[in-house]
């Protein structure tokens, strides 16, 4: 009998740990420093922040950063590729610890996730073809009625979404797809970076691309689960400390060919 | 768990949700023309003709629709062939719908045994009218439920044409995940959506089923 | 951002076992709860058949997608149970496959006549027997041409597993796209693959079919 | 005892009553012949003696025993009352071989070893020894129904059930299978025939049952039924079949 109740009382407890929703943990900080592995999770379909290089390694800015902290923190890297729609997910639902994937803050997105310092900025712009008019102010009015290609959900897609009701929008699932709609006439302008705007330039000289409007400096951040207040200050630091030693601004430089300016958050 | 949030984006959904319908009903309307033209050059005689359709059927089955997508949004422009992406995903699922359907109303066809047409043709009976009145009905009537799962899957399958920046349900999603970065609240509801909208019409082909095929089955 | 490579190659065709191990998990645990579904279906008890319908239409209606996402973001989150990604993408895929597969082998199951197992009963024979020697020899064989039909859209199917990080072949295309900013050259690539992987089966399920209607 | 025993049987199907209280009694070793218009009841009664129909009311025994659809040892009552249809219902997907031995493998009476000896047996009973082998669709109609027929005789029944065996068949096709049926007659087999082999039913038969709107009409030896008929309901449906 006092076997049996021993047998339940463990049957009980393992059911209990199963069980016990282990996303409540009381500190994301020390559980990484306690296992001695930080999983970072990042998108490789989106160069030059994480992408495959032609050794079919992971890389990009996102990805050097992840090393960057791992390396400050301690602990060994495991990089978790993820897809535009399962980054959020993959980070609410303990997958990942924290996620580097050019995350831009807002508001509404801070509700759901705590954003970091930004890490890196980015200049993002409309491009398109020499005979559309230069902007008249500091409103796109120029890009009114016609068409702009640009990455479902990236900081582009909000701020012309929010701010160029005029302007035809099409979204695509990623820059590559929007980029193609762009060269295959099916969009008059596309938005994104400087960075792909001059390497888009290279790889077809007889496109043309030419800045048609700069919409502003798009700072890219941290993002970690809500309530991780701890980890968060840690990585704030760690950001901190690195924009003074430089390393971020070089990591800038690598990847996006062009001098860092942080704006802070 | 919050839906609130969500709240201000209802319009969005629902737009959404509408052109979700109008690219299934379109696809699922030209697929089936498709089908039953297909079909029928499948059984005549016309060998080049039967040639080109089983070749048809074979690409667009074999291959991801996603990527019968892409060919025709960004690759036809090359061509000339510049469609909006509206457009191009109804035409995309069509043809992919029509694939599929070409086999299903041939199954169909083939059902129905070949003393029925004999018997067609013994009345005097054009071979229009032998096809129509006597041969149809009841192919119609077994390709039916095959028709209809395919439909649902057509239904479900539209959500591809995000992809190109066609404004339908999915792509809604997506665009509204990016902003919130709620996912689990936008993914339950336009799953609950994809559902209720398949389950209606599962309902409603079985009313039509019931009033169009009205004949007793022989057992 | 780089040219297209050999590696974009190598890593297109390395991505491939990842779609062929998730065809073959799907039909390993779907093909036996299939078959539940389908006896279930045709069975005595109207109970019972109503709850394999029931399940079979939700599963059906519900996109795959909702279902990757539930097993394996929504488990942690709702439940408070960590999934490994393997195992939700199996059970996701497993769900799928024994509905498509469960109705297909139904319609096989009804489609062979009443009177076969009226003459299995006649010899005396149990009902289990009339099923497992009389009935499902023939419903195999007429289920087979659409159940070989069902894998080719399992094998396409496959490339929503790249949700919850399986770099299967439609997935790899995507990051390859991405970093060789190429996606016709790629895509073209990975359809030409999935064509060459699932023609085969089409073929092989056109020629039973044929067969089928030579034997009859 | 007679070996079947039919009490008041009613049968109804919706709303039609097909059996109005039949009662019957098959001795061992007769050979009954039901005739009837069709919609007469033959086919419904043939069915319930097999427990594929169960009787509304009233009762049917074989060898003491009540048939219905629930008795225990169904199965057991089965193997020992063979039926053969009017569709021959062979299982396309096996051989002639297996066809026949199939039931006795499955409930235990054959083994393997002896199965072919077993289906050698009873296809010569029916004249078809050389069609071992044959798929069942390679068959004429007339073989099918024979194989058919030595597949219930593989059971070694009791009684031998036959409904209309010979209506789907080509007019040159029915003598073989009713030569089969004759022997099996005069090897003293029970057998209930369902028929409008009018000819058949005279030279075989021991006794002629006229089944009329769901109940026995008229019944007895095949000469007196033949010659004299009592109610003007046989003599026309006699006049019918000539």
């Amino acid at each position: 009998m006092r076997q049996l109740k021993s047998l339940f009382a463990i049957a009980a407890t393992a059911l209990a740990v199963i069980a016990a929703p282990n996303l409540a943990h009381a500190d994301k900080l020390q559980d990484v420093l306690g296992s001695g592995k930080l999983r970072v999770g990042l998108l490789t379909d989106a160069a030059p922040w994480g992408f495959k290089d032609d050794k079919g390694e992971i890389a990009g800015l996102d990805a050097d950063l992840a090393k960057l902290i791992a390396a400050d923190m301690g602990v060994k890297l495991e990089l978790v590729p993820v897809t535009g729609a399962a980054r959020i997910p993959s980070l609410l639902s303990d997958k990942i610890d924290i996620l580097i994937a050019g995350l831009g803050a807002t508001p509404e997105r801070a509700q759901q996730v705590m954003f970091s310092q930004p890490y890196a900025v980015v200049n993002l712009g409309v491009y398109g073809a020499k005979s559309i008019p230069a902007a008249g102010g500091k409103k796109p009015d120029n890009l009114d009625g016609r068409s702009v290609a640009v990455a479902k959900g990236s900081t582009l897609d909000v701020w012309l979404t929010d701010n160029a009701p005029k302007v035809k929008l099409v979204r695509f699932e990623d820059t590559p797809a929007a980029l193609a709609a762009y060269l295959a006439g099916q969009a008059d302008t596309f938005a994104e970076n400087s960075a792909i705007a001059l390497k888009v330039q290279d790889q077809n000289p007889t496109k043309e691309v030419e800045l048609k409007f700069l919409i502003r400096q798009s700072p890219a951040h941290v993002g970690v689960r809500q309530g991780e207040q701890n980890l968060l200050n840690w990585i704030n630091t760690d950001i901190f400390f690195n924009k003074l030693n430089g390393k971020l601004g070089a990591l800038q430089l690598k990847w996006f060919k062009e001098e860092q300016t942080l704006p802070t958050l | 768990m919050n839906f609130l949030p969500l709240w201000r984006y209802q319009n969005q959904l629902i737009d959404g949700a509408i052109v979700t319908l109008e690219l299934t009903v379109i696809s699922a309307v030209c697929g089936l023309l498709i089908g039953v033209a297909g079909a029928v050059a499948l059984n005549g005689r016309i060998t080049p003709l039967r040639w080109l359709v089983r070749g048809y059927i074979e690409l667009f089955r074999n291959t991801p629709s996603l990527i019968q997508l892409f060919i025709v949004f960004f690759v036809l422009p090359n061509f000339g062939l510049k469609l909006p992406a509206f457009e191009a995903a109804a035409v995309a699922l069509s043809l992919y719908f029509g694939a599929y359907s070409v086999e299903i109303v041939r199954a169909g066809l083939d059902s129905i045994p070949r003393n029925q047409v004999e018997a067609g043709q013994c009345l005097g009976l054009s071979g229009w009218q032998v096809f129509r009145h006597i041969v149809l009905p009841p192919a119609l009537r077994n390709a039916y439920p095959a028709v209809t799962s395919q439909f649902v899957l057509l239904l479900l399958g539209t959500s591809l044409a995000s992809q190109v920046a066609t404004d339908e349900l999915f792509h809604v999603a997506g665009f509204i995940e990016s902003r919130t970065y709620r996912s689990f609240e936008v993914y339950a509801v336009i799953c609950v959506i994809y559902f209720a909208m398949a389950m209606s019409f599962k309902a409603l082909f079985a009313i039509i089923g019931a009033a169009a095929f009205r004949w007793p089955r022989r057992r | 951002m780089r040219s297209f490579s050999l590696i974009d190659f190598v890593s297109l065709f390395a991505a491939l076992r990842w779609t062929v191990a998730l065809v073959v998990l799907a039909l390993g645990f779907g093909a036996p709860l299939a078959l539940g579904l389908a006896m279930g279906r045709i069975s005595r008890f109207a109970g019972l058949r109503w709850t394999m319908a029931a399940c079979i239409q939700i599963v059906q209606s519900v996109p795959l997608l909702g279902l990757l996402f539930f097993f394996y973001f929504g488990m942690p989150v709702f439940l408070g149970i960590q999934v490994p990604a393997l195992v939700a993408v199996t059970v996701a895929y497993t769900l799928y496959t024994a509905a498509f597969l469960g109705e297909i082998w139904r319609g096989g199951l009804e489609a062979v006549k009443q009177a076969q197992w009226e003459a299995g009963a006649c010899l005396g024979v149990s009902a289990w027997q009339q099923f497992r020697h009389i009935i499902a020899p023939q419903a195999l064989r007429l289920s087979l041409p659409p159940t070989v039909g069902f894998l080719v859209q399992l094998i396409k199917g496959t490339s929503l597993a790249s949700i919850l990080g399986f770099v299967e072949l439609a997935r790899a295309g995507q990051v390859v796209s991405a970093a060789t900013f190429q996606p016709l050259l790629t895509y073209a690539l990975v359809a030409a693959i999935y064509f060459a992987l699932c023609l085969p089966f089409t073929l092989w399920s056109r020629s039973l079919e044929a067969r089928l209607d030579g034997s009859r | 005892m007679a070996l079947v025993e039919i009490r008041d049987v009613h049968k109804t199907f919706g709303k039609v009553e097909v059996l109005k209280g039949v009662s019957l009694d098959v001795e061992e070793g007769e050979i009954v012949t039901i005739i009837g218009r069709s919609g007469s009841g033959k086919s419904t009664l043939l069915r319930c003696i097999n427990a594929l129909e169960s009787v509304d009311s009233g009762e049917i025994r074989v060898e003491g025993e009540r048939v219905h659809a629930k008795m225990p040892d169904l199965k057991k009552f089965r193997q020992r009352v063979g039926i053969v249809f009017q569709a021959f219902n062979l299982f396309p997907h096996l051989k002639v071989e297996r066809n026949v031995t199939l039931a006795p493998l499955l409930t235990g009476r054959t083994d393997k070893a002896r199965a072919r000896a077993l289906a050698e047996d009873v296809l010569a009973r029916v004249g078809l020894a050389d069609k071992i082998d044959a798929w069942p669709e390679q068959l004429s109609g007339g073989q099918q129904q024979r194989v058919a027929i030595a597949r219930c005789l593989a059971m070694a029944p009791h009684l031998m059930l036959f409904d209309e065996v010979t209506s789907a068949l080509d007019p040159e096709l029915v003598g073989e299978v009713l030569k089969v049926m004759e022997a099996m007659a005069k090897q003293g087999m029970t057998m209930i025939l369902v028929t409008h082999e009018m000819g058949f039913a005279r030279n075989v038969a021991n006794r002629i049952v006229f089944m009329h709107q769901g109940r026995v009409w008229e019944q007895g030896p095949p000469a007196k039924l033949f010659a004299s008929p009592e109610t003007p309901e046989l003599a026309s449906f006699i006049a019918s079949a000539k």
